[in-house]
């Protein structure tokens, strides 16, 4: 049971079986009011940020952006100071100041998101640089979407990552969209591989519906920065099934066909990891994390508001 | 953009269903595709096309869902847009219009907030104007399309939904002529932007109090009808500037210092300065109502200024901002 | 750099045979190329990237050659830097330092001699030092390099050339403390960085007209110490605020509406405020002699201030800025 | 004769000459103090400028760089009219505000040049989109150094120039060196052909030391822009003689090697186009540039400073 449990299957379903119930929560929750902040779904996308994650140690770092539950649940954020922090409450991970787009917790490597498109990616190349100055064994995993790249940012990022032989890992999820704006208008050329090896940085595409290969190769790609081989940088191809911010669905917006949204569904990869399982250990997985849910909620409804005075902390460390 | 074929609309979204918060909704079925569009993620190189492209006698619009994201523009904005006319000695003029939105609804956190007009106020080159009623910003925009010099013009995502008399004809609202939108004589309120109409619920909670506030909107920016204020402090004795911003090096900062240089001599007068609070904007909204200037804190603030710190306390009634208070998520 | 390991340095051309006008000469033979290093040319990225590397405990010094291409790293700065250690409610911190040079030599045109130091001053979560002597400098720069706060430190070129004593040991000039250069009981005189430089020579030509100019140099500008310049002020009755920057939304409109804020109810003054000419900076050295304020042009706007507009026509004398007349090219 | 001295090498040694000898006279005239501006000099990368630019008409339009008087003599720039900007004087293209930084003559094509490196690249592509929004058949050509290529700019405007097809040359100057700073230590991967590439723009690389293979390419750049078939990209590898800034040499810094530098030096371009004309073609070549070159001079000396009040001219337009 202990190995079966811990097999590579059964972690990612675990992650992701959280992220989405998770979310789906928010999606119930969202009417009442009670998160007052944008929130921006990975339901679909899970994958990505749970296959990435399992290879990484509390002490590697990660950075992503204001699509950011699934990747602050993903690297063992703490659920419940996040519910709390969606609901603007004292016991969030940032005491309400963040919500829902600036998700953080240093104490397991999750540094931070932001919600300019593309800022972080060069913060992610800083920390590597720590890293390296101070010959530390761990790495840095920076997590964008394709709508970053059109980003002078990550240009500027990825030039100066290979330029020095950093340990970073860069995700791409490409979701063919940003907002409502499909990748082809944006972007020319043959692709982001391309782009990537003409910065002589190694690069891969994972096609959707591959949990398992994308485990398997993001585990690869986790190794070789490791081992010192310099950056590496992953497309990770994926959907996002709700509207680009709240939590409903848009098709009403009829900027993508609602049959490709539907395969999309179909081939749900939470459902295509949770079928690899028994269905006792499915169970007992599913259980756990509903409970881990239940109980973030309820942390989060019991929480109070920060006292008026705090709105002056922080502005400065120390 | 009917009766000019060099007007183009370009940003980030601006032909998608939502259209820009409505604004730009339907130009790209009515104009083609050609004159609006969509562009990359790229707020630097777009901010240098659409400068390139005015060099060539070319009217572009170039919108900025939030203005947070036009930090990513300033070296276009200052360095190149507004020097090329100076720089070329005439050589070349930018007719260009830069739409800022500031993206105040809520919890949208310290990077989806903020207001820069004082960065663009800063810079000798650079037309900044910042209407609050529907009527100025129709006016604001197409005087801005027919300059000859880059203008950015700020937009409070609130004043969005504002109604307003909006004449069908076209017609051009002048730089630099400050809107007395409620006439007073106790003291002088500045509002910028969204905090005009703020401005003007404080007044309405002052009465209450005795106080007769006058309100100004200074409509555009820079330039700055510095008159039209300073003449109404001769008047009042006091100045409360409201500005939808930081106050440091701020735009109220600049209103204040202009109305004492010109006129602090020969009239001795209060002032104070109210905006966002010296932090960034917190997400959660029992924090982010007091970030924001509101109706009642300007109304307590002039109080005090009217009556003196030693008076006794007040309490401003109620009211609501229906544009604040109405808006629901997500966005 | 020696006591603690964290500290390093990056910036375009820090390690070439010019050292950024010297100050960074050699510090890569010294600490090793790990710790003192050239960039790219990617002004954004290279601002991130020390925030990142920030965020990992190091103390990054990074090196800007111009304060002008600092706009390619406004977004940086302003959305990350500013603000992390609040949007994470103090999960993070940003240790970090930006050294801006303002590029006045000679011919430097409209995009190589700006300086941006109201921008910063303008955002809540950063430190602004402007220190004017060698002597203050020195302590800036260690007090910023040992703050967990991100600190832009803004030189001008013109000061690295000018000579005073310094103190061998290490120490630290503390924020929020103004210096006052040269008492007086006159009017108040506060310049800003080179400025204050000037500000003293034209209290000298001052001299002759029987004026007794007090000179304040605010080291700080974010936090600044308003209290010295206001207690100042409160006995001479008058300020002259000099920047090195434009007078719109700039420091001079902040320092000048604080004074007022703070003292204004109960004492009367008079203010002027003195910077760049409201234009770009323009190449042709008899109109950039224009552009910029001189000990002439201090002295005699203190003049008017001090007289009234109705006194007599006076010349100052004639002084040498040396720094600004022994310059010659080509950079 | 007319034919002759019409050849491609009797225009380019044309082109080429005036401006090494516009710069030589920088160089005489600098320490006089009447060039009160820094100077960036082409000396060395003549034939860049010169061999694009012969392919472009008037209504064709360039961009470039502080680095500039090369393009701004090769496109057909006024010579009076520089000589008197860099004197500061009234006559000067722009009355003086500009200096050698900012040289522009709008009637020749001539848009401009910034002193921020790689800030004119995104103009140049919106030009290009006026022109083809306008159903011109001018083109435009950009210029940069190979430092402009690490700044974002270049990377958001490669890829809206290809996305769009915009009519535009990109001309890379690459002269090894930003400031002291060595491309190999800026610039990671296989270089800018395939960073190019990754754009979908077609990319080219001319050596050194060969200006009519680079005559000839650049007309074919030139031809196929003009055809409508999008952006193309060159890059000419050249190189810089003297100091980055200002008229001297700069040995004494010792970045480069002495013999590097001592081998262009050897190899010069304007001597190898020089020697393929007759002797007399070439000498009168060189006698109508000295003469262009001597009037310029007088002209600038001539011309009187701007008055007081001109400072605030031209901050707006119209
Ligand atoms: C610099 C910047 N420009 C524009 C925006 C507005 N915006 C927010 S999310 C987004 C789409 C980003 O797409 P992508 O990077 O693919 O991420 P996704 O939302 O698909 O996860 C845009 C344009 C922004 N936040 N920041
Ligand atoms: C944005 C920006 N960063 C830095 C500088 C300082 N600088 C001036 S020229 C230069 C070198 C540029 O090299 P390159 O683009 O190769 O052109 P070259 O000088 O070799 O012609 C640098 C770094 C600048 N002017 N602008
Ligand atoms: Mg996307
Ligand atoms: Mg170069």
């Amino acid at each position: 049971m202990e190995e079966r449990s811990n097999s590579p299957a059964a972690r990612l379903y675990r992650s992701m079986y959280l992220i989405r119930r998770v979310e789906e929560e928010i999606v119930r929750l969202y009417p009442t009011d009670k998160i007052k902040s944008p929130v921006h779904l990975s339901i679909g996308q899970e994958a990505v940020a749970a296959a990435v994650c399992d290879h990484l140690d509390k002490t590697d770092v990660v950075f992503g952006t204001y699509r950011g539950h699934a990747l602050y649940l993903a690297k063992g954020g703490d659920v419940p100071r996040m519910m709390a922090e969606l609901y603007g409450k004292v016991d969030g991970c940032a005491r309400g100041k963040a919500g829902s787009m600036h998700l953080v917790d240093p104490a397991v490597g999750m540094m931070g998101t932001s919600a300019v498109v593309a800022t972080g990616i060069s913060n992610a190349v800083g920390a590597a640089l720590a890293l390296k100055m101070q010959r530390s064994k761990a790495i840095v995993v920076c997590f964008f979407g394709e709508g970053a790249t059109d980003e002078g940012a990550w240009h500027e990022s990825m030039n100066f990552a290979s330029l020095r032989k950093l340990p970073i890992l860069f995700i791409c999820e490409n979701n063919f969209f940003a907002i409502y704006s499909h990748v082809k208008d944006r972007m020319a050329g043959p692709g982001l591989r391309a782009r990537s090896r003409a910065y002589g940085i190694d690069a891969e595409l994972i096609e959707d519906h591959e949990p398992m290969l994308l485990h398997e190769r993001a585990g690869a790609a986790v190794a070789a920065v490791r081992s010192g081989a310099g950056p590496r940088f992953l497309e990770c191809m994926t959907y996002r099934w709700r509207d680009h911010v709240g939590p409903g669905e848009d098709r009403i917006h009829q900027y993508r066909p609602d049959d490709e949204l539907d395969a999309k569904i179909e081939g749900d990869n939470l459902k295509i990891v949770g079928d690899l399982l028994p269905g006792d250990l499915r169970k007992s997985i599913e259980d756990a994390e509903e409970k881990r849910v239940a109980d973030a909620i309820a942390f989060a409804e019991a929480s109070t508001f920060p006292e008026d005075q705090e709105i002056y902390d922080h502005v400065f460390s120390g | 953009m009917a009766r000019d074929s060099r007007v183009f609309v370009m940003g980030q979204g601006v032909d998608d269903a939502r259209g820009m918060f409505g604004t730009t909704l339907g130009l790209h079925r009515e104009f083609g595709a050609e004159r609006s569009f969509d562009v990359p993620l790229a707020e630097d190189a777009m901010t240098g096309v659409g400068i390139g492209a005015a060099l060539m006698g070319m009217r572009p619009i170039q919108v900025h869902q939030r203005m947070d994201f036009v930090l990513l523009a300033m070296n276009q904005l200052v360095n190149m847009a507004a020097k090329m006319s100076y720089m070329f000695a005439g050589a070349h003029k930018v007719p260009m219009v830069v739409r800022a939105i500031i993206g105040r609804s809520w919890g949208q956190g310290a990077q989806h907030s903020q207001a820069f007009h004082s960065y663009f106020m800063h810079i000798p080159g650079l037309r900044v104007v910042a209407p609050t009623t529907p009527h100025d910003a129709k006016g604001c925009l197409i005087q801005a399309i027919r300059d000859d010099n880059p203008v950015i013009m700020i937009e409070h995502r609130m004043l969005h939904n504002v109604k307003g008399v909006v004449p069908e004809e076209s017609y051009e609202i002048p730089y630099g002529k400050a809107r007395v939108l409620s006439p007073g004589k106790d003291i002088t309120i500045v509002g910028i932007s969204h905090m005009a109409l703020e401005c003007v619920r404080a007044k309405h909670l002052l009465e209450a109090a005795g106080i007769d506030a006058e309100v100004i909107d200074p409509v555009s920016l820079a330039p700055l009808d510095i008159s039209t204020i300073a003449a109404s402090v001769e008047r009042t004795g006091r100045l409360l500037v409201v500005d939808t911003g930081w106050l440091s090096c701020g735009a109220s900062s600049e209103i204040l210092s202009e109305v004492f240089e010109r006129i602090g001599e020969r009239r001795h007068f209060v002032a104070k300065r109210l905006g966002y609070l010296p932090t960034p904007c917190p997400t959660t909204k029992i924090l982010e109502n007091l970030y924001y200037p509101s109706p009642q804190s300007i109304a307590q603030a002039t109080y005090r200024l009217v009556r003196g710190a030693e008076a006794p306390a007040w309490q401003p009634g109620k009211v609501d901002s229906a544009e604040v208070a109405e808006f629901r998520g997500p966005f």
